[in-house]
């Protein structure tokens, strides 16, 4: 299987009736994504896209087997939510709601790992395995099965950096976003370690951004652990030090945090430098040698 | 949302940490009630206020004017000085530094403390880290007793049971008010036990649905003190970040990676950009509408570069609010939009149904912006 | 300890949970504030009160005498009433249980709840067990609203707002007081929103060091009740447990598993014991001394067997209790210590020193009892 | 190795320096068992046994490799303790304090398996493989190493237990108490199942009390997953009903939680049922074959 999910992943979609869940669950679907249930709270009984809903995740468990769930639940009621996840004993969890409060994440990310429950997100855009399986927002023409794994933590930076090599005809194993932070399920450390150990991949695409230590935390792990190609590009070299850009983790903090640090630190670790979406493209095919 | 620091010794007192005594001072001819000697604090938002000569010594009536004329015309990194808190001296044995905060990521809360506190405590997490005491907290379970014991041992503080209701009031405000960051810099040990003698505190706006009671309180007062910034005045309610530059390239994004990386490439193509504006990931035609009204009432806007690349974002919806906009206002420079995602189809449509061209490579997009800025447009500029 | 309805009712309504109006009578010829028509209610701490005719409807001022004489003359399994509570007659909708209680063997507390609540709640949960809805809650984070919104649609109540802050407050009570149990049966749905018309509350012993002073207070209360017993007056400040039995040999054990085994093979050599008394695993001497006081001053018994086997315990520390016994009161009756395990040749050596033979098999310490308090004393009985 | 602890498991003593935390120390030592650090607010820096003290159990976790740790705290300060071990990463936990209050132990146990420490207790003598090692109170003389795994509630009961069968000959692969309760860390059930994957235990004897269900349980468990023979004594027989002796959990609760049904359960589970500790020995060596 590719990490974390594959074709027969069976995928439990929470909030599948709001405007967001409902559009993403019969993408996914028409995907190929296994989803077995939904839940919204008070819409019960009802189906989505052919899918039986319930009022509660235990209702869900109990009718299916279900491996992963996806959740849409707006993020004032993300924290509840999530732990209705967690206690039905779900694995692997993704949410994508942003803007839920730091306690409330911090509260969610400790239950699951007491539960040993994997979270990508929050505010993540999700993962997609082309050609097996998608959680997440990934838009399904930008990706073609490959063997090159990507992650980002940006949502949209993913899509970009998987349109680019798709179009450039380069596959891809797995593309991850991890979410905008500041707090983390799944790190980008821990996702190029899901990568070094994948069969299915055999080159490491990270794409960090300035700001927080991140990056600076994979380079050590890289430098010590792993044993594949990695490319590198770090998004935010031409913007202004001291701003902040978008979502908390992009401030940049003392000398780690800015796009010069974060160069060095994966340079020194072995990746190789893209500045650019076109130089991973080109990257790519130098370490494969298809440029020979 | 960080607060000033009288607020923050208001709401250390609330939760049973002792503050000095103080009086808020909102101009050079307002005076304390409390008796001389002072210390006179500029009340900024800012930290490095004590090296920027912030803080003064007051020993009587006669300096008080002059000393305040002098804070009041400050500017400390830029920020204007709005109030000046006076406060009582304490008679200090030792200074102690401690702070909670949250590490992104470990996800943990964090107990961060020193028995070197004061002004120069980042040259002592730089030169002796070893005199830096860092303690995650598992949220599941607050801060335990033999954390305490821990932590009082290594800053040598004798008095357990008093820093252990300290750290425990503590952490409950940083708990309940859903702070991301409480600082005591410097914590002073007295004779009359534990004093907070500085506080910093940040909030965290994500939780405004909850805290809406307390934070316009504190926003509001904020607006109250002298020279606000009116701009500063409500909470956002929408994910919209907008940052001005200095450049000519307006920027809008639905994504902040998109929005640095199309930052990077528009300095690549010798453009710079006017902003950087970010909508977030899961947006609206509402939020499309607000964030072009943003950007474009910034007259060094000379040409639009619109990123879009659609998750769980709607191209169809982003092409309503586009559009939506072009009705209402009409567009006076070249606007370029790259628009390709979930729901392309139907957002392209409308989009060419108003008149507005649509990029699929955002290169060429970004190439199209800084041409058009320069004047040379193949944007529409209807 | 287990709480009286009104002891409970009124710590319910401290938490906020909603009772009804009540007056405590204290004797037949007490006169209840409150207007008819009442509910008078035993006040007993067993339960079954219901079946046992210990709730009585008074729908004037001419009938409470001879109802209170009769509630006041009742036992309800073996317990007389000490009091009787007169609570105004609620209009009840429906009637619900709720329960919140420690699972051992799962170690969790549990909410269990049904729409069937009131005096047949047990044959509900035999006969409709699909009407007994069990929510286990895990102690880090406590219930969450989901599973009071589960809740609220299994019981089929409506206000799921009402029924979330219930049991909020029904579990910060059960924290908060260190309770094993809080019952409420019946739960009533009235008009004016759920109302608790029984409590049952029983609080941890174990945690009386740190709730002291609220547990002096509750047993204080019942002692101050009319025909209060005496030997219930304090609690408990060792670990002996001491059960009086009908037989005539005295048992004391470092155990309760090896004091039941012991009781076995009293009965299997054609004893009887007089009594049960288990000292814990960690003990010392003068919990034995004192258990020997204990047990030693019932008449019936005949003999005394100590069955000693140390882990924790210390041989040497027993023996040290039962020689001081021995010097202070003397032994008149045929005394078998089965001393094996810690510390057991110092222990064997100081019993030796006073002339008390020791035993190592328990068989035959089993044996020497039953015998000696048949007369037929192998023990010492000097 | 043995269930749960081995010749080579590094062993902290908590509450090394008071009365019966010392005496222990010194015995389980003298037995054996490789006690690596010990810990007493207060008194880092003392020794006990030849065994450093430390004031905090991350300072001796940071000295040395710890596989296992016994506490001797008091009930009062169990909780905090106990979550130092916890949090310190040890993963084998013995806790000896009995009375503790039920709530601070169900929040020991929930937070002891959000962390993968495994609790045996509280109110536990402890755990001993005869020959290897021991970790509480079981006196050594009382056994020797064989291949019957030994599970009772009570500790004196087990020490009773091992005496006959020693005393018979009949050596022990394991034998532990798991305390008197209500609440439990391992439960009789969880010891018959690591007692079934355990190649040294051929043998496995159940000692059950009177009072809620646990013997049920395992009676549930054996008769599903064990494939070894169970040897099953429930003592309480002649204990008058509804009379609360001793521990909590020796409550007669309705039909379950007699010996009655209690003995009924483990015999239609195919356990042999002795009434006796003699019959316990008799029915060893009858499994054997000893006695053809």
């Amino acid at each position: 299987m590719a990490i974390l999910i594959d074709k027969n992943t069976k995928v439990l979609v929470q909030g599948i009736t709001g405007r967001s869940g409902a559009l993403q669950t019969k993408v996914m679907k028409d995907y190929g994504t296994k989803i077995v249930a939904g839940v919204t709270p008070g819409k019960g009984g009802n189906t989505v896209e052919g899918i039986s809903v319930y009022d509660f995740v235990t209702e869900a468990v109990a009718e299916h087997s279900i491996d992963a769930a996806i959740s849409f639940v707006p993020p004032r009621f993300s924290k509840d939510a999530c732990f209705e996840i967690i206690q039905a004993g779900i694995k692997f969890l993704v949410i994508t709601a942003e803007g839920i409060p730091d306690h409330d994440v911090i509260h969610i990310l400790a239950y699951a790992q007491a539960n040993g429950c994997t979270v990508l997100g929050p505010g993540t855009a999700g993962v997609i395995s082309p050609g097996k399986c998608k959680l997440g927002a990934h838009p399904p023409r930008m990706y073609t099965q490959g063997s090159v794994g990507l992650v980002s933590k940006s949502g949209a930076l993913s899509y970009e950096i998987g349109k680019m090599l798709t179009e450039a005809g380069i596959g891809q194993s797995t593309v991850l976003a991890i979410g905008g932070g500041p707090i983390w399920g799944l790190t980008q450390k821990e996702v190029i370690e899901l990568f070094e150990q994948d069969p299915e991949t055999d080159i490491i695409v990270l794409v960090g951004e300035i700001g927080g230590t991140m990056e600076e935390e994979a380079a050590e792990f890289i430098a010590e652990h792993v044993t594949k190609p990695v490319v590198a590009m770090i998004v935010g070299r031409a913007a202004p030090k001291g701003k902040s850009l978008g979502h908390a983790g992009a401030i940049i903090q003392g000398n780690r945090g800015t796009a010069q640090a974060k160069i060095e630190a994966l340079s020194q670790a072995g990746a190789h430098i893209a500045r650019t979406p076109q130089e991973i493209v080109e990257l790519i095919k130098h370490i494969r040698g298809d440029n020979k | 949302m960080k607060l000033f620091e009288f607020q923050a010794k208001r709401i250390f007192a609330q939760y049973g940490l002792p503050v000095p005594e103080s009086d808020l001072l909102l101009s050079s001819q307002d005076l304390p009630e409390l008796p001389f000697p002072l210390i006179l604090k500029a009340q900024v938002l800012t930290g490095g206020r004590g090296k920027a000569g912030g803080i003064k010594i007051c020993s009587d009536k006669k300096e008080l004017g002059s000393l305040l004329t002098e804070l009041f015309n400050m500017r400390i990194k830029g920020e204007p000085v709005r109030a000046v808190l006076a406060e009582e001296k304490a008679k200090i044995n030792q200074e102690f530094y401690l702070s909670i905060t949250l590490q992104g990521s470990k996800a943990r809360p964090l107990i961060i403390a020193s028995p070197a506190g004061g002004m120069d405590i980042e040259q002592v997490a730089a030169k002796t880290p070893e005199k830096i005491i860092k303690i995650p907290i598992d949220p599941l379970i607050g801060p335990q007793d033999y954390q305490i014991r821990y932590l009082a041992k290594r800053m040598g503080y004798q008095n357990k049971t008093e820093l252990k209701n300290f750290v425990a009031n503590l952490y409950q405000a940083f708990c309940e008010l859903d702070a991301t960051l409480l600082e005591i810099n410097p914590l002073a040990s007295t004779d009359k036990g534990l004093v907070a003698l500085d506080g910093k505190v940040t909030l965290d706006d994500k939780a405004n649905f909850r805290q809406e009671a307390l934070f316009k309180e504190l926003l509001a007062e904020q607006q109250d003190l002298p020279g606000a910034d009116p701009a500063s005045a409500h909470m956002s309610e929408d994910t919209i970040t907008y940052v001005p530059l200095t450049g000519t390239v307006g920027l809008i994004s639905d994504g902040a990676g998109t929005g640095m990386l199309t930052l990077d490439l528009i300095k690549d193509a010798g453009g710079e950009a006017a902003n950087f504006c970010e909508m977030g990931g899961l947006t609206s035609p509402e939020i499309m509408y607000k964030a072009m009204e943003t950007v474009l009432s910034d007259p060094n806007v000379k040409s639009l570069l619109v990123v879009l690349i659609g998750g769980f974002n709607r191209m169809d919806e982003m092409a309503e609010g586009i559009v939506k906009y072009k009705k209402v206002h009409g567009l006076n420079i070249p606007v370029i939009v790259r628009m390709c995602g979930t729901m392309e189809e139907e957002g392209k449509e409308l989009m060419a149904q108003a008149g507005i061209p649509t990029y699929d490579d955002l290169l060429e997009a970004v190439g199209a912006a800084v041409k058009g800025a320069e004047g040379e447009a193949d944007g529409n500029s209807n």
